[in-house]
């Protein structure tokens, strides 16, 4: 109980000045409007992207899309840094890819589109076992167990073959069992329904928990744990409930994960794992519920199409989080709610000319300095193949002055009108929310 | 000394200073009286270079608005903040040791000076802060101010939530301070102390001045005292 | 006898060691309140710079200039870049340093490659110190060891004889305070992390060669270094310097421990078949998990003692 | 005389070596409101914090409606309906008023940890939570963050929380520190409204508030309860006056009112 | 010769190994080595007179992203696949290409494993689809212990190894096969450590120190193997070490850091071919990249994969994959032969030895003035193991 709350509320890692604008909440009937339009992206994403690669992205977008929410009923609403929550989602895949093997074998009568319960189940176990001992704890003493328990998990998964396979994992088949209505799972596309009608119930359930009792108290106990002991709640047992139910979802994404890869091997567990949902949780948007939603489709994005995009894709990565987190420690998430308080406020279309400015500016800026990363990339990487790339269809030569010259141009001219949007920006942003201000003490005064 | 004119000051776009201006003299105990939210504290923090201002701040001739606060404290000036900002996690000693500017520097004041003046403190001397009571981190505040050897301290309701005899010690301090020729600038509300002890009175009201003039003059105005101080 | 002698000076040099590698951690974390993810990407820089210099300078310039450099880029980083995110609370401090670490991993490989490079000894410190019992013991781990000791000496020196320890502290919870009283809060936080990352680039200089320097170096210390700044206490220096020998000594002793649960479970009668239930768990000899032993410590020491060895506050 | 509400038997609190409370006594009947005095430092807070559980005590009893609560969690003593307020302010910054008030009367209308029912329907809470909202005058700000409110305000919802989970005996903690007369005045009247039928038990310095407020005064020095009994006879009261009072300021505060 | 109906045709091969991450320096030499070994042998220099083309894919050594490289490799229509860095990728793929060969017909692909030498993917969990190029670990371990029992005055062994799959084989074989072939040699201790967890390995040294062994023998490579080797030198352990790995990328210059030990490689090359075909690819590899070609396996894949393709008449992967069993080509050192029952490829096995660049071997590699020197050289047959795989080959065709 030494922790201040001053502790407490930063570890939570919410941005004071982007939590003003919570008071943005859509009515009900908008509450309906987005439900409905999350379930027709769910279901026509695939009819629109087609491709076999991208109908391996979406389902891992869903699964993603689980884990990272439950990662975030710790890190959002929880104010618990978790640094093992593969270890989690991990167990339960584990778990559930041996149950389809016993399904294979005919030993376990279920159907394969509940094994992501076993999962689930997993999950939940997995968490009342290591919950007990972590949530004693909470800031940083939380975070560094959570961290010392998945380092063990891992070293261990690879010292015992039997269970997590050593390093070939444990691979199943999952057009086993009954076959209702013809649905084997054996096609990615009745596979991505299956994992896309989890993905609805479980963000469902997900968002329903933030509206319950323990749901809110869970918030009380990430701003303020010690005020909670004076309302009547003990605060280890808040964190270990929804430390287990956060596993639960999170062995559920580990289900559909050993469904959907028929494999399971010793990485699903490790802290590379747990580090990349922390990161896309971030990114995403911990402060508000839909940002982890954004961080886990970036997340399969960046890692499925970056890096096949560019050798630099780490790089990128990097570049990413240093500006998203010095510029918009909110997350994405934040960045959205901010334009749409100004939406509300009917201001928002003074700004997109402005927008366009700054993107396009970016934009150019962006190329230049890719173009030299590229070169730079091909030059020690690839230089054997000859000077010359081709970078976005514009051929360059590496070693060619004329190609660094232009990359310097392009990016300095971008670098300065983006400068100057910028500041207009700046200034017209400021006069908007200067106006909103106001507008919200009228109202107040009015009520 | 301290001689503030046309300051403007601002908490992001919220302007909440409006053209205060007031002068402090040496060894004078000034006092800055007014309603909860009425600017005191925000003038302090602008002559101490914490918010964002416009104006005139001189300080012993020299302009010092836009300086950064460390540089201000090295010119002679003290600050007590409100809601007594000890250091939580650090010993009372170890609280007043950071009072200090430099570790050479010998000041007007010593660690037994101030031990002797809340003996409460010497106690507790090896205690974190944080667990001080309240009006033991009151006075521990102010004598780690005190420690960096000011010669204008500006005291940011210091009797809060102090027991009255307390209150009443430490209106005798400020007065052994002004004897040893230190200007005081007392941010008070309640009259108590302030009016006993202060050489002028300044009552601010909406951001400004609105009242200059001595303790009895401001006893004899009751159409201020019940416009700008009470109900 | 022998093998004892030699395990205890084996476990006492890596132990140093682990307190050369997370010196600076301790001390940023310690003061500043910052998880650095990236302690171990300068660490790695260290290593890296040295052995550019040395080959322009040779050895014992590049001691001196390759910490400066990465505590250069330390300062500069955190002038530039953490202190912009302080304000938003610890876990932004700790992702932006994520986020270093691979930037750092990165450019790393583009300019020295992705394999290990030739980094070596200077004949001077090579070869062995002394033999004992027909084991040699290397002048190079001597002089580890004697590095080690003179960065605890220093980072002492820095907490007991000057304030900036208590006014770092001070600051993490006041800033305002602390600057109202006198004190360049903002440069005595680049002067805390640039010298973190100085300390690191040491190690680095020094590890970089002992052991091997290549890209991976980095993620093979990174959560070790952890281990020892919790299990010593956090904000605790001495603490860190008894985890770090603690953990050496232990973790060297234990990979000379071949019992196992299944020894202990014959002792008292029960007899292990392969066939019972989770016996590779059982047969699972002390020092085949030696090496991931600071972990369980770690684990351990927070459940039953989180305040770790000598710590004093707990968050 | 029936079951005392609250009862302190020889209660003993040391931190290291320094003994902060030495044996207090003190028994306070149901409905009574008792101002708590005495020196800084003299061990007020740390009572408190004994009595609510924050601290465990290093003897003695303490007992609440004759049931022994020395030794329990914060949380369990709450659920035997006690609660109390902080003297720095301690609430939950990033929620909502309506929701910090929310929190405070969850566990008393026995919604417990469960997940398995909205928030949004459980009426008997909610409409405690406004009742609350409109007790400490707080409707305009239901939805504004608690971190964004003023320092007034704030306090105002500090006692929100702490009288919400309707628990029979209330301490408060320097509830007006930081106010100015006016506002005193005001919370003083709040107080005194949501704490009718009530037992209270408050610290305060100002003897304004003290002499307006309380039943009777119990008198804290250096760690003992020197004296309990009406305001009148605590004024009286020749150790009381060398302690504590006895001062141009206090008298000047107790005639204020 | 006659025209191939095949000439001209381009052959594209995906390759999926780790191109970024902890792994990229050996994932990029790699593919570099398919590449240029490609260039080498499309044309008139294969007997199918096609085209080879082989594009990069980054699977980051994980096994869960190879399948999504697959996808990705499938769906630009490529129909060969190759991989190598890690058994638990290359099981991944196998598992993954037998499934989608069985939900698609008509589609198959084929799979080149030219690293992953975990056994079981040519035993139990063998695939009709599964080609190995490499040898593994069973074999190499039967060419290490037929050597020693060449080598009387051994009498004890020390063995150590990275505690997961790879080194719990390697250690299992080992004491397998030294049971058959030398009983009298007494194993002084075994240790398997987590893998990538030791920074220091004195206290292993000392216990080896301890037991008087008069060789090592482990599996490790990476940073384990090299932090092994600088410890035993600064202890001054002067016995000898019997390695799979010490080639791999960036071993050999850490080994050379640490001075003057004694390492022995077992593997199906050496680096010391100068002549020949293979000569000109390994010198020119050099001068190219100023990097070293020690995937040999790449030269034997695509040697094959010609020779199948003449003689399938066609380059579709269902037709190749016959024409791949039991087929025969001329390599480097001798014949070798793609076993029909396993799809293991049976060749000659080298003893190398880590010493200092001479006449007779003037390679040096990692340009550190060091090389691997061919001490012993074993026909195909002496490190043949045999299996237990049971294939599941298609019905028609
Ligand atoms: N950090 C801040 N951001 C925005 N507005 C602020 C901030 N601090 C104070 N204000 C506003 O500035 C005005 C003046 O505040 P100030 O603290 O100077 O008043 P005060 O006279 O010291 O009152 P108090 O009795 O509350 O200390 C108030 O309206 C307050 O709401
Ligand atoms: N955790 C602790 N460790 C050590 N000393 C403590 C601790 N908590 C309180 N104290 C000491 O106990 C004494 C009594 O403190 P307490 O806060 O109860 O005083 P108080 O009567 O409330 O005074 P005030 O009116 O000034 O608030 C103080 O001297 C304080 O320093
Ligand atoms: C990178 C390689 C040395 C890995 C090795 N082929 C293995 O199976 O583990
Ligand atoms: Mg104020
Ligand atoms: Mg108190």
């Amino acid at each position: 109980m030494n922790t201040t709350s001053a502790d407490a509320t930063r570890l939570a890692g919410a941005k004071p000045a982007a939590r003003r604008f919570h008071e943005f909440r859509p009515l009900n009937i908008g509450r309906w409007l987005v439900w409905s339009a999350y379930a027709l992206v769910l279901l026509v994403a695939p009819l629109i992207f087609s491709s076999s690669l991208s109908q391996t992205m979406l389902t891992q977008m869903g699964i993603a899309i689980i884990v990272c929410l439950s990662y975030n009923m710790l890190l959002g609403q929880g104010g618990m840094l978790s640094f093992g929550h593969a270890v989690y989602s991990g167990m339960g895949a584990f778990i559930a890819i041996h149950a389809l093997n016993f399904i294979g074998k005919g030993v376990l009568p279920l159907p394969v589109s509940l094994l992501p319960l076993v999962g689930g189940a997993a999950g939940a176990l997995t968490a009342v076992l290591f919950g007990y001992v972590t949530t004693k704890k909470a800031a940083t003493p939380f975070a560094m167990i959570t961290l010392g328990i998945g380092e063990l998990i891992f070293a261990m998964a690879l010292m015992f073959p039997d269970f997590f396979g050593g390093e070939g994992g444990i691979s199943s088949n999952r057009v086993v069992g009954s076959k209702p209505f013809g649905i084997t799972f054996g096609p990615q596309i009745q596979l991505y329904y299956l994992i896309a009608l989890y993905t609805f119930i479980c963000t469902g359930l997900m968002f329903a928990f933030t509206r319950t009792p323990l749901g809110r108290m869970l918030n009380a106990v990430r701003d303020n744990p010690e005020r909670v002991e004076f309302v009547g709640y003990d605060t280890r047992k808040v964190r270990y409930i929804a430390f287990i139910i956060a596993g639960f979802f999170a062995g559920i994404s580990g289900g559909l994960a050993a469904l959907n890869f028929e494999i399971v091997t010793s990485e699903v567990v490790s802290g590379a794992r747990s580090g990349a949902y922390l990161l896309f949780t971030f990114l995403g948007g911990a402060t508000f519920f839909f940002g982890p939603i954004i961080g886990a489709i970036l997340m399969v994005m960046a890692f499925v199409l970056l890096s096949e995009l560019t050798k630099a894709w780490l790089l990128y990565l990097g570049l990413v989080f240093l500006f998203m987190v010095m510029y918009a420690p909110g997350g994405i998430a934040s960045l959205i709610m901010m334009n749409l308080r100004v939406a509300s406020f009917g201001r928002l279309k003074e700004l997109w000319v402005s927008y366009l400015a700054l993107a396009g500016t970016a934009l150019i800026t962006l190329l230049g300095a890719a173009g030299m990363i590229e070169m730079v990339y091909h030059l020690k990487l690839n230089a054997a193949l000859g000077p010359e790339l081709t970078f976005l269809g514009v051929p360059l030569n590496a070693q060619g002055a004329d190609s660094w010259v232009g990359c310097v141009l392009v990016m300095a001219t971008g670098l300065g009108l983006f400068e100057v949007c910028r500041r207009t920006f700046k200034a017209q942003w400021g006069r908007i929310q200067e106006d909103i201000e106001k507008e919200i003490k009228r109202r107040e005064a009015l009520a | 000394m301290l001689h503030i004119d046309n300051l403007h000051a601002f908490y992001g776009k919220s302007h909440v200073l409006h053209g205060v201006e007031f002068e402090v003299n040496e060894g004078e105990i000034v006092a800055l009286l007014g309603r909860n939210g009425s600017g005191r504290s925000t003038t302090a923090k602008a002559i101490m270079g914490m918010v964002d201002c416009t104006g005139t701040v001189d300080w012993k001739g020299s302009h010092i608005r836009g300086m950064k606060p460390y540089e201000i404290a090295h010119l002679g000036i003290g600050y007590v903040p409100e809601n007594r900002d000890i250091f939580p996690k650090l010993t009372v000693h170890q609280n007043l040791l950071l009072g200090q500017k430099g570790t050479r520097q010998k000041g007007r004041w010593s660690f037994d000076d101030m031990y002797g003046m809340f003996p409460r403190l010497k106690e507790r001397q090896h205690t974190e802060a944080g667990v001080l009571s309240g009006g033991e981190q009151q006075m521990l505040t102010l004598c780690r101010t005190l420690m960096g050897d000011p010669d204008l301290i500006i005291i940011d309701e210091p009797t809060e939530g102090l027991a009255p005899k307390i209150v009443e010690l430490v209106g005798e301090y400020l007065k052994k301070l002004k004897d040893r020729g230190i200007s005081v600038l007392l941010i008070e509300q309640k009259l108590t102390i302030a009016m006993q002890i202060s050489d002028r009175a300044l009552v601010m009201g909406h951001g400004s001045i609105v009242f200059q003039g001595t303790p009895e003059t401001l006893r004899q105005d009751a159409y201020i005292r019940k416009e700008w101080l009470e109900v | 006898m022998e093998f004892f002698t030699i395990s205890l000076l084996n476990g006492i040099s890596y132990g140093l060691l682990l307190f050369m590698l997370s010196s600076g951690l301790t001390l940023i974390f310690s003061m500043m309140g910052v998880l650095n993810f990236a302690h171990a990407s300068f660490y790695m820089l260290g290593a890296y710079f040295a052995f550019g210099t040395s080959q322009l300078v040779g050895f014992w310039p590049a001691l001196v200039i390759s910490p400066l450099l990465v505590g250069g880029l330390g300062a500069l980083f955190e002038r530039y870049c953490l202190r912009r995110v302080h304000k938003f609370g610890h876990v932004p401090e700790l992702l932006i340093t994520f986020g270093l670490s691979f930037i750092v991993l990165e450019v790393v490989q583009l300019i020295w490659g992705t394999s290990s490079v030739d980094y070596r000894v200077p004949a001077l410190l090579s070869g062995p110190l002394f033999t004992l019992y027909g084991t040699q013991f290397p002048i190079y781990r001597a002089f580890m060891m004697f590095v080690a000791l003179l960065m605890l000496l220093a980072i002492w020196l820095l907490l007991t004889r000057t304030r900036i320890g208590l006014v770092i502290q001070a600051a993490l919870t006041h800033p305002e305070t602390v600057e109202a009283l006198g004190h360049n809060v903002p440069r005595v936080f680049m002067m805390v992390f640039g010298g973190g990352a100085a300390l690191a680039g040491l190690a680095g200089v020094i590890g970089g060669n002992a052991f091997v320097t290549e890209p991976g170096m980095a993620g093979a210390v990174g959560p070790v270094i952890f281990v020892v700044v919790v299990v010593g206490g956090m904000g605790s220096l001495a603490g860190a310097f008894v985890a770090s020998l603690a953990i050496g000594i232990i973790q060297t002793f234990a990979v000379g421990i071949d019992s196992s649960l299944m020894g202990a479970a014959s002792t008292i009668g029960l007899n292990l078949t392969p066939d019972s239930f989770g016996y590779t768990l059982w047969k699972l000899k002390i020092s085949q998990i030696a090496p991931i032993l600071p972990f369980m410590f770690l684990v351990l020491m927070l459940i039953f003692r989180p305040k770790g060895l000598l710590g004093t506050r707990e968050g | 005389m029936s079951v005392p509400a609250l009862e302190l038997k020889d209660l003993r609190k040391s931190f290291g070596r320094t003994e902060i409370i030495r044996g207090a006594n003190l028994s306070v009947q149901a409905g009574e409101r008792v101002a708590v005095i005495g020196p800084n430092g003299a061990g007020k807070s740390t009572l408190f914090n004994l009595i609510s559980g924050r601290f465990p005590a290093t003897s003695g009893e303490v007992l609440l409606h004759g049931q022994r609560i020395d030794g329990k969690k914060p949380f369990e003593i709450n659920r035997l309906g006690l609660s109390r307020s902080f003297q720095i302010t301690n609430i939950f910054p990033k929620l909502s008023v309506f929701e910090n008030l929310r929190c405070g009367v969850l566990w008393s209308l026995g919604y417990r940890y469960t997940f398995l029912k909205f928030l949004a329907d459980l009426d008997d809470a909610n409409e405690r939570a406004e009742q609350l909202l409109h007790m400490i005058k707080l409707e305009r700000k239901r939805d504004v963050l608690a971190m964004n409110l003023t320092y007034a305000e704030q306090r105002a919802l500090e006692i929100g929380i702490t009288i919400a989970g309707g628990a029979s005996v209330i301490l408060l903690d320097e509830p007006t520190a930081g106010m100015s007369k006016s506002e005193t005045k005001r919370f003083i009247d709040l107080i005194k409204e949501v704490t009718v039928g009530k037992t209270l038990l408050t610290v305060e310095h100002d003897m304004g508030v003290v002499f307006g407020l309380a039943d009777k005064i119990a008198v804290v020095v250096y760690g003992e309860v020197i004296a309990f009994d009406t305001p009148d006879r605590v004024r009286a009261n020749q150790r009381v006056q060398e302690a504590y009072l006895g001062s141009s300021v206090a008298d000047a505060q107790a005639g204020g009112h | 010769q006659a025209k191939s109906p095949m000439a001209g045709q381009t052959v594209r091969i995906a390759f999926m190994d780790p191109l970024s991450g902890p792994f990229a320096n050996v994932g990029q030499n790699q593919l570099k080595s398919w590449q240029f070994a490609a260039e080498r042998l499309s044309g008139a220099n294969n007997p199918a007179g096609v085209k080879f083309e082989v594009v990069g894919f980054d699977n980051k050594g994980s096994p869960q992203e190879s399948l999504n490289t697959l996808k990705a490799a499938i769906d630009q229509g490529f129909r060969y696949v190759t991989q190598g860095n890690g058994s638990g990728a290359g099981l991944a793929i196998e598992d993954a290409v037998e499934k989608f060969n069985d939900r698609n017909p008509g589609k198959e692909l084929i799979y080149f494993n030219y690293a992953a030498v975990d056994p079981s993917m040519t035993n139990e969990k063998c695939s009709y689809w599964h080609f190995r190029l490499d040898a593994d670990t069973s074999m190499k371990m039967e060419a290490l212990t037929t050597l020693m029992k060449d080598q009387p005055q051994l009498k004890s062994v020390y063995i150590i190894g990275q505690n997961y799959s790879h080194g719990q084989q390697v250690a299992k074989y080992f004491k397998e096969d030294l049971a058959r072939k030398r009983p009298d040699i007494k194993i002084a201790g075994e240790d398997l450590h987590p893998i990538g967890q030791v920074k220091d390995f004195s206290p292993y040294v000392a216990k080896i120190k301890q037991s008087g062994a008069q060789a090592i023998v482990t599996g490790n490579w990476g940073q384990d193997l090299t932090l092994l080797v600088k410890a035993m030198n600064d202890a001054g352990l002067k016995i000898p070490m019997y390695t799979y790995y010490a080639g791999v990328t960036g071993t050999p210059t850490a080994l050379a850091a640490g001075g003057e030990s004694e390492v022995y490689m077992v593997a199906y090359n050496h680096s010391n071919f100068s002549t020949g075909e293979i000569g000109g690819i390994v010198n020119d590899f050099k001068k190219k990249f100023n990097d070293d070609y020690y995937t040999f396996a790449t030269y034997n894949g695509l040697k094959l994969l010609g020779a199948a393709i003449a003689k399938a008449g066609s380059a579709e992967p269902a037709k190749v994959a016959k024409a791949l069993e039991g087929l025969s080509v001329k390599s480097f050192a001798g014949d070798v032969t793609m076993r029909a029952s396993d799809h293991q490829l049976q060749q000659t096995m080298f003893i190398d030895k880590w010493q200092k660049v001479d006449k007779a071997h003037p390679y040096s590699v990692e340009n550190t003035g060091y090389t691997f020197a061919p001490i012993k050289e074993f026909a195909p047959y002496v490190s043949s193991t045999p299996t237990s795989c049971q294939m599941k080959r298609p019905s028609a065709g």
